[in-house]
């Protein structure tokens, strides 16, 4: 195990809005070690986003608030860096591609405008240089006719090559650490499988870490050594791949996996998990997953605590407590087993 | 009912990128080229293919977004472009729904999510006043929203929130027939689950008509009763969705079924994808012929010449490969 | 202005001149600059009274018809040439001519056939001018006019050098080919903004020319020339605001010199209740006119109880048309006016319709206008609408006699009371008060047409008589020049015509 | 990127003909003609006048002489001043006017927008709160007001510029800041506020993901989306300052075109009523022509004009 | 702890419901926490009780003359002391807010009547239509506006009427650009396409979702408009359209002061003050409008 790049502890974000405070963080704590791949999933707005965009130094603020937590980075808190000291790691050191291609492209500037900018902002590379590299980047996004892309703007393109001129973007200056929020959502499976090869080879090559915020458990397996899995503001079970595909140990996890489609099933009714998460203007005292729970207890109107189970693996579930029923947990280990 | 919804004929979209002084097209991309298919009633047609192959074009195209370079897009029989440019009926239009690829983008910031949600209601006076707030609420529990959202903005939600809100308004439309442009890639897999669930609820019950575009190639299969396939602007097979995963004929589509990430991390570390040498070609200047030869690993002389059809095998499996159905 | 300027005289005459060739010019600023590039036969002295200029000498024949006038010897245009009385017959026929279209071609109406000739009806050689030889110059008018000879120095009537002329008809529009007669020449014109004129050599009377320069400065606007005169731009200029004067007075830099004009109000006679006599008797004598003098116009103007300024002679060379005449009522009567009004069947403006009273657009028309306003309904119980309008809008309204009081202005054209009285006249182009009086018109034929002073005199009181009985006008005041200057200019003589003449200024 | 060039061409010559016709009939409808004075001319000597400049000839043939001589570059002779072309007044006043307001734009662009940029990064703290107080009092300072407050402060109380008059350097300054105020102040506002709009989208965000400088955002990525509006606001707006204003050429004595735009109507000068006119409208037309284009390279969705 | 089995209970689902705003009041709500939109309201409706109430309570009428008591300045007797007829200058400003008040609400509604609905149209129609607005535009702007404000003046009667229409004929030419340029970026974003999708009426288009979108632009170009129309009125009443004297808006007052400034400041002093307080009124006020109606901006 390396040591840790990056460590996060308690991280509460706040969102203050007319109709009240969104509490979108929890208190998230998670570390990673250099040169890892770790998968975020979790239910869509639970705070994956939330959580990269707070690391980064990108929440909007106002509404956004940072209420408490630490993020350590090669010795130094994140989250207590002047403006400018960050914005000298963000798009160098830190980097992220973010979830929502069309409006996170400038539509006003052209593709290559855009794409050279971290090379001329943080390498001083001339412009021609800058261009250069930009369209070495897009062929290794897989975008054919760099030339005239480059020259095109954003609306010009299809969504996922406006994913993949995200991606191109986010990987220019080499980060050390990246979040990838949902980078191959609008990318179909051929393209989406050299866009992991890509990140992989970044991770082996230039020793990148890498948070891979994603709903495609397909993209978890083939990518990720461990995953976290987040619920409503706050990381429910972390967990090396392979375990967590095959004894989830938050019934949350569960009902994940169990979600996705399967060859045998086709024309059946998926298995989804009924209800919605909780509003976080006013997040329920107890578990926050309850009402949701196949395994309610009376335990869960107490806020669970995060268990630590084994060496990386950990779980915000009562079933994890020695005491916790027995056939519960079995029937959690059961379910987890495809 | 053995008329199809939905015919496309021929249909063909092509953007002009540069233009001269006096209004000349200099530089043209070919999105779609000359695409053919229909759909049944209450069927569900899925899409897929690489990025910017022209699917999203397809689907704008369908509800009359776009207007066709070539071809003609027909509902019922009617020409969809013809029709809604007589202004004819906002009816008309109300039946043809699409769920846009990106969510936020197609929201606008200064509304409520309760009003987006209610807007095809309020144009097409679906529900007594009223009822409006019930059904809105209604709505956004559908696709797994809290009714309470209604009165926040978009700029308030995570991106997959913002995705079941365009999928809540198409939805409030009642429409006959929609145009699902990768409605789910943004979804958590358990919310994916949820609005699949939706779809196919809606289907029974309704009729509904899909025409789903996705990448994520085990809903499509999940879904779609055929699937379609296009490359750089053409469809390359069409077949039934079983068929064409047990039997894919086109070069790409077995390449691209080969490439599915499956949710085994077991699976995942020992599994063989078809490898496509070559790079992929532009839509600027696509390749003569057969516009899969140049990444083809079966290219021959004749596919660089002749552009293989879309030729049904007898089975309903249409393919578009000199391979499969030898040029005479 | 404590600074020190340059050694020559800066100047604001008004705005930018219409046209530099006497013969077409109708305004002030124009006939100003050129009083300084042009001579005629004679000029004004400060009591008005013409003095030899280019014409040395002069010879009246006894019916006061016939003139001969000898040039000076040795009189020359700036470049140089021989000014001659070829040049003066050139001049006044081409500003007769119908071709030329000259505005003011009726200042030479008084010679023989001219106006004729203007219309069409004869030609050239019939009109009543003719050099003689290259000194003299005969001329034959149509009528006796007494005031033939001051007309002489007039613009319109000035010289104009025929052979430039001749050669290039745009020659008054450069620097270059605008050659003149007068104590100084024009060396640069910068349109709207600044006209140079310098000492000219070639004048008979250099000797006497003591400024070697004239800028002079063109501006319509009056807050722009007091801002340039406070800071030292200019040193002399014509259109202070009213509002400035008291200022400028404590300064010493403000000179007030009598001007031939009358401010009034015209009445229409035609529009009820105005063509009730007592009715506008009444409201001419409900107005304080010394309170307007004092709080509005501030010129140290002199109250106008009748019609014709005074300044000009009567019968007896040294007596005041003015002084002989007299006042024809009392300033701020109020007592008779509401009197009259009661008697015109108003008593307290009762039953009196609200009455328009118009005026072209600038502030002092409208603050007279709002204190006349307001001492009618104090005084008279009359209610009073006051209705501004654009220059040339109001100038059309009020020549057609669409209106029923009109703020008016006049300013004599020459020195005589025939340039106020015979704007009376029946069907007269100036009669915007549509005033129809046979007797009226009788009597101005007879003084227009006798060279008998005392006659012209007598009949023309006569004639303001009328007027004043019949309160066709409300007079208000009698103008002045007010000029804002610097203590130290010196020399400088106007005419109570409103020119003004550099000839012998200096500065201290 | 246009459909067609040529019928944008084509169309911009139909508004200057509408222009130039329209203005033709309103001027003489207006009562008053050029040689109405105060002091009536007799009736002879006005029918010679109107001879010599063709006033009596029936309207249409005025018309179509007008065209006639327009269509060679000939805007006619002044009516009010002798011997005084309207080419020649255009030539001479409108370098002067040009001068003034290629100052006067100049100055409200480079400080309007800095400062609508700095309120918009400073929202609702002191800088903001400063430039837009200014802005306002900018806006409901009109011209002539603030003309006669710098010649009160520079010239009569402080005495480092002149007061008026056309020349050197220094006589530009006041004028140019008069004439610049009230456009600095919208312009400051107009940017701040698209500036806010556009700080709130979601590309900003992927800006400063990159770590590009506040200021560096605002300028590359925030402004060519907020100049939208003051783009449009800008064409018009140098049209009509470039041709040179009225009140500030009056009150500054300054010898430009702008003083003849409103004096030849009071003249009821026709030629140069029609002169100025035609010359400003091209410009206008023009300046909106180059703002269309504009809009293409500032937000490249927008479709060319006639183009759907 | 007690880890016997529990049934999700409806109540633990429950939620207590918040009122569903709808845009409206929610921008109504945001506005009453915005300070300076407050004060700007203020503002204006302290004026606007001046102008209805001051002239009723000052012992002096508008037009009442003192001519020995000209030029004034403040005292007690007159607070903002006296104009050149020795008239009283607090009156005659509270007075000349009623004129100008009533020409700034006009403008405004020209501004918003015409030019945002023109602009809207030609905007979104785009093609030939907006081609043509466009050309119209052009030509209303080309034409002096001092032709036919002259034409005005002599076919009407003088009165404010005339000012509206005067007004109403070209005061929306610049907001029509704007709106124009603003909506012509806007509806090539996806929301409006799916607006369009949904059957929305080119009127629902525009009024619900280009128009508030330009919000920003409209309601600078409207506070812009308000302190111009004021003087363009005064240069109106000049040309002899607008009332009559003795009344006086503020422009003509302010007019008035300028040509005085060097004797008696005092003259432009209130007048340029009242129309400076009123603007800044209108510009907290309309900046505050601005925030509240767009969702993004908070606090
Ligand atoms: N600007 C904001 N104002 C108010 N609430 C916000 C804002 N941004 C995010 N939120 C809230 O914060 C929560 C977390 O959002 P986030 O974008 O992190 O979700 P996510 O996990 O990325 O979801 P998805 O997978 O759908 O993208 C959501 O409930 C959202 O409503
Ligand atoms: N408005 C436009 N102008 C110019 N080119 C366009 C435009 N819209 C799309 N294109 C081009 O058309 C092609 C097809 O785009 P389309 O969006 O249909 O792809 P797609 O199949 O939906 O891809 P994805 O899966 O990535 O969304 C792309 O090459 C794109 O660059
Ligand atoms: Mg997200
Ligand atoms: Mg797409």
């Amino acid at each position: 195990m390396q040591p840790a790049l990056l460590t996060v502890n308690n991280l509460h974000v706040h969102f203050r809005t007319y109709a009240g405070t969104v509490q979108a963080l929890r208190g998230v704590d998670f570390s990673l070690a250099a040169g890892e791949i770790v998968g975020i999933v979790g239910e869509s707005g639970c705070g994956k986003t939330v959580t990269a965009s707070a690391i980064m130094g990108i929440i909007p603020s106002p509404p956004g608030q940072i209420v408490s937590g630490e993020a350590w980075f090669a010795g130094r808190d994140l989250l207590k860096l002047s403006e400018k000291e960050s914005r000298r790691l963000r798009g160098n050191k830190l980097s992220m591609i973010f979830q929502d291609p069309m409006t996170s492209l400038n539509p006003v500037l052209t593709i290559g405008t855009q794409l050279t900018e971290p090379f001329i902002e943080h390498q001083s590379l001339s412009q021609s240089e800058a261009n250069e590299r930009a369209a070495e980047l897009l062929k290794l996004v897989g975008i054919a006719d760099g030339a005239t892309r480059l020259k095109q703007y954003p609306h010009q393109l299809s969504g996922g090559m406006r994913q993949r001129v995200m991606i191109a973007m986010s990987l220019a200056c080499n980060p050390s650490l990246l979040f990838a929020d949902e980078p191959t959502t609008a990318l179909d499976v051929t393209v989406q499988a050299q866009i992991l090869d890509l990140l992989k080879r970044l991770n082996r090559e230039l020793n990148t870490t890498l948070v891979l915020i994603t709903h495609d458990l397909g993209v978890v397996a083939s990518l990720c050594q461990r995953v976290l899995v987040m619920y409503a503001g706050q990381i429910v079970e972390s967990a090396p791949v392979h375990n967590l595909f095959a004894e989830p140990l938050h019934p949350y996890s569960l009902g994940l996996l169990q979600s996705v489609p399967r060859p045998d099933f086709q024309g059946k009714r998926l298995l989804a998990i009924d209800g919605h998460p909780p509003d976080l203007l006013i997040p329920p005292s107890g578990c926050t997953f309850l009402p949701r729970c196949r395994f309610a207890m009376q335990a869960c109107l107490e806020a669970p605590p995060l268990f630590d189970l084994a060496e990386n693996r950990q779980s915000r579930c009562w079933l994890n407590h020695p005491d916790s029923p027995h056939d519960a947990r079995v029937a959690l280990a059961i379910g987890g087993v495809r | 009912m053995n008329r199809p919804l939905v015919e496309v004929h021929n249909l063909s979209k092509h953007f002009v990128i540069y233009r001269s002084w006096s209004g000349r097209p200099l530089k043209t991309v070919q999105a779609v080229d000359d695409v053919s298919f229909f759909i049944m009633p209450g069927e569900t047609l899925g899409l897929v293919g690489e990025t910017g192959c022209g699917k999203s074009t397809v689907g704008r195209t369908l509800v009359g977004l776009y207007e066709p370079t070539a071809g003609a897009a027909l509902l019922e029989g009617r020409d969809i472009h013809a029709t809604l440019r007589s202004k004819e009926q906002s009816d008309f239009r109300r039946r043809l729904q699409i769920i846009f690829q990106d969510p936020y983008a197609s929201l606008d910031p200064r509304m409520t999510v309760g009003d987006i949600v209610g807007e095809p209601l309020d144009i097409h006076q679906l529900v007594a006043p009223s009822q409006r707030r019930e059904r809105i609420q209604e709505l956004l529990l559908q696709v797994g929203l809290d009714p309470e959202h209604a009165a926040r903005y978009p700029h308030e939600f995570s991106g997959g929130q913002r995705q079941r809100v365009g999928i809540a308004r198409a939805l409030a439309a009642q429409p006959d027939f929609i145009v699902c442009d990768e409605p789910i890639s943004a979804l958590d897999v358990s919310i994916q689950a949820q609005i699949i669930n939706l779809m196919q609820d809606l289907q029974q019950s309704i009729g509904l008509t899909y025409l789903f575009i996705a990448h994520d190639l085990s809903m499509v299969r999940h879904l779609s009763h055929r699937i379609a396939v296009m490359y750089l602007g053409s469809l390359v097979e069409l077949a039934d969705s079983a068929a064409l995963f047990s039997e894919p004929q086109h070069p790409y589509s077995q390449a691209l079924l080969s490439a599915i990430p499956l949710p085994d991390p077991k699976v995942e570390a020992t599994r063989e994808r078809i490898f496509m040498p070559g790079e992929v070609p532009s839509p600027i200047n696509p390749p003569s012929g057969c516009r899969f030869r140049t990444r083809c690993s079966h290219a021959m002389p004749i596919c660089a010449e002749n552009t293989p059809q879309l030729l049904d095998d007898g089975t309903g499996h249409h393919t578009a490969c000199h391979l499969v159905h030898p040029a005479t | 202005g404590s600074k020190s300027g340059p050694k020559y005289l800066r100047v604001s005459v008004g705005a930018e001149p219409e046209t530099l060739d006497p013969r077409k010019s109708t305004g002030i600023p124009e006939s100003t600059v050129q009083a300084q590039l042009f001579e005629g036969l004679t000029t004004l002295d400060a009591t008005n009274k013409p003095l030899p200029a280019m014409a040395e000498r002069w010879e009246i024949s006894p019916d006061g018809l016939r003139y001969k006038f000898f040039l000076r010897p040795g009189v020359k245009w700036s470049n140089g040439d021989p000014v001659t009385a070829y040049d003066f017959e050139y001049s006044w026929k081409t500003t007769l001519s119908p071709e030329f279209g000259a505005k003011y071609s009726y200042q030479l109406f008084y010679l023989k056939n001219g106006e004729a000739y203007n219309k069409g009806l004869t030609t050239a050689d019939q009109v009543g001018v003719k050099a003689l030889d290259d000194r003299t110059l005969e001329v034959v008018l149509e009528k006796p006019t007494a005031y033939f000879l001051s007309l002489t120095s007039f613009h319109t009537l000035y010289p104009v050098p025929r052979r430039i002329v001749e050669a290039n008809p745009k020659w008054a529009a450069e620097p270059k080919t605008l050659i003149g007669n007068g104590p100084f020449k024009i060396t640069n014109w910068v349109h709207n903004s600044r006209i140079e004129l310098v000492k000219n050599d070639q004048y008979w009377d250099a000797a006497k020319v003591k400024m070697p320069k004239l800028d002079i400065i063109l501006t319509e606007s009056s807050s722009t020339e007091i801002a340039m005169f406070d800071n030292n731009q200019i040193d002399m200029g014509e259109n202070a605001p009213p509002a400035e004067y008291p200022r400028l007075k404590k300064e010493g830099r403000l000179q007030i010199s009598p001007y031939l004009g009358t401010y009034f109000f015209a009445f229409n006679v035609e529009k009820t209740p105005l063509d009730n006599p007592k009715v506008r008797q009444a409201l001419s004598l409900a107005i304080d006119r010394q309170a307007i003098i004092t709080n509005v116009v501030k010129g140290e103007q002199r109250v106008a109880l009748a019609w014709v300024p005074p300044g000009l002679v009567d019968a007896t060379p040294g007596s005041d048309f003015r002084t002989i005449g007299g006042d024809y009522f009392k300033d701020a009567n109020f007592e008779i006016a509401k009197k009259l009004l009661a008697e015109a069947g108003y008593p307290e403006g009762k039953g009196l319709p609200a009455i328009e009273l118009i005026y072209n657009t600038h502030d002092v028309h409208k603050a007279i206008a709002e204190a006349v306003q307001e001492m009618w309904r104090k005084t008279l119980g009359v209610n009073v609408r006051l209705a501004n309008q654009e220059w040339k809008v109001f100038i059309n309204t009020r020549s057609k006699g669409a209106y029923q009081i009109a703020r008016h202005g006049w300013i004599g054209d020459y020195a005589d009371p025939m340039t106020f009285l015979d704007m009376f006249e029946t069907g007269s182009g100036n009669n915007d008060s549509q005033y129809k009086n046979p007797r009226y018109d009788t009597l101005i034929r007879l003084a227009k047409s006798t060279g008998n002073q005392e006659i012209r005199m007598k009949a023309m009181h006569e004639a303001e008589r009328l007027l004043m009985d019949d309160a066709v006008i409300a007079p208000l005041y009698f103008y002045t020049r007010v000029t804002m200057v610097k203590p130290n200019v010196k020399g400088y003589h106007r005419s109570v015509l409103g020119h003004v003449y550099f000839k012998e200024a200096y500065l201290e | 990127m246009f459909k067609s060039i040529v019928g944008r061409i084509l169309s911009m010559l139909l508004v200057l003909w509408v222009i130039i016709t329209v203005t033709f009939v309103l001027m003489h409808a207006i009562p008053g003609g050029p040689f109405t004075a105060e002091k009536a001319l007799p009736e002879a000597v006005m029918k010679n006048i109107e001879a010599r400049y063709r006033l009596n000839d029936p309207l249409p043939k005025q018309y179509a002489d007008y065209w006639a001589n327009l269509l060679r570059g000939d805007l006619g002779p002044s009516f009010k001043y002798e011997s005084r072309s309207v080419n020649e007044i255009i030539a001479e006043g409108f370098p002067v006017s040009a001068e003034l307001g290629l100052v006067a734009v100049t100055l409200s662009v480079l400080i309007g927008i800095p400062a609508g940029m700095a309120g918009a990064l400073y929202q609702n703290r002191w800088p903001d709160h400063l430039v837009m107080l200014l802005a306002t009092v900018g806006i409901s300072v009109p011209s002539f007001i603030l003309a006669t407050l710098l010649i009160f402060c520079f010239a009569l109380w402080l005495r480092i510029l002149p007061a008026a008059m056309w020349g050197s350097p220094e006589y530009v300054i006041l004028p140019a800041l008069a004439l610049a105020g009230m456009p600095t102040a919208f312009i400051a506002r107009l940017t701040r506020s698209s500036m806010l709009e556009v700080l709130a989208q979601d590309y900003i965000r992927t800006a400063r993901a990159k770590g590009i400088a506040p200021f560096t955002i605002l300028w590359r990525h925030a402004l060519k989306n907020a100049l939208l509006p003051v783009v449009t606001y800008l064409g018009p707006m140098i049209a009509a300052i470039f041709t040179g204003s009225f009140v500030i050429e009056s009150i500054f004595a300054i010898p430009g075109l702008g003083r003849h735009f409103v004096t030849s109507i009071y003249n009821r000068d026709y030629t140069v009523i029609l002169g100025i006119t035609v010359f400003y409208s091209a410009l206008l037309v023009l300046m909106n022509f180059l703002v269309d284009l504009a809009y293409l390279w500032l937000d490249p969705r927008i479709k060319p004009e006639g183009e759907d | 702890m007690d880890f016997s089995p529990l049934k999700p209970t409806a109540e633990m689902l429950q939620k207590q419901t918040r009122p569903h705003l709808g845009f409206r009041q929610d921008a109504w709500l945001r506005l009453k926490k915005n300070r300076a939109a407050l004060a700007g309201l203020s503002i204006i409706v302290f004026i606007s009780l001046l102008a209805v109430f001051g002239p009723m309570i000052s012992p002096y009428s508008y037009s009442d003359q003192t001519l020995a008591n000209a030029n004034q300045p403040p005292s007690a007797a007159h607070w903002f002391g006296t104009d050149n007829l020795g008239r009283d200058l607090a009156t005659r400003v509270c007075y000349g807010a009623r004129i100008s008040l009533a020409i700034g609400i006009v403008a405004s509604l020209i501004n918003l009547g015409i030019g945002v609905l023109y602009g809207g149209i030609s905007g979104y129609f785009g093609g030939r239509i907006d081609s043509v607005m466009m050309r119209i535009v052009d030509i209303l702007y080309g034409i002096p506006l001092l032709l036919y404000v002259i034409l005005l003046m002599v076919v009407l009667k003088p009165g404010l009427l005339n000012v509206f229409i005067a007004l109403g004929l070209v005061y929306w030419l610049r907001m029509a650009r704007i709106v124009r340029a603003q909506v012509l970026g806007l509806k090539e974003l996806e929301f409006v396409l799916a607006a369009r999708v949904l059957g929305a009426s080119p009127r629902r288009l525009i009024f619900g979702h280009l128009l508030p979108n330009s919000l920003g632009p409209i309601i600078v170009t409207l506070t812009l408009s308000i302190p111009e129309a004021i003087f363009i009125e005064a240069f109106l009443s000049f040309i002899g359209l607008g009332v009559s004297a003795p009344m006086a808006s503020w422009g003509v007052l302010a007019s008035e002061g300028v040509v005085t400034l060097r004797s008696y400041p005092f003259q432009l002093l209130w007048p340029a003050v009242a129309i400076s307080l009123t603007m800044l009124g209108f510009n907290f006020l309309g900046d505050g409008l601005r925030d509240a109606l767009d969702p993004r901006m908070r606090r």
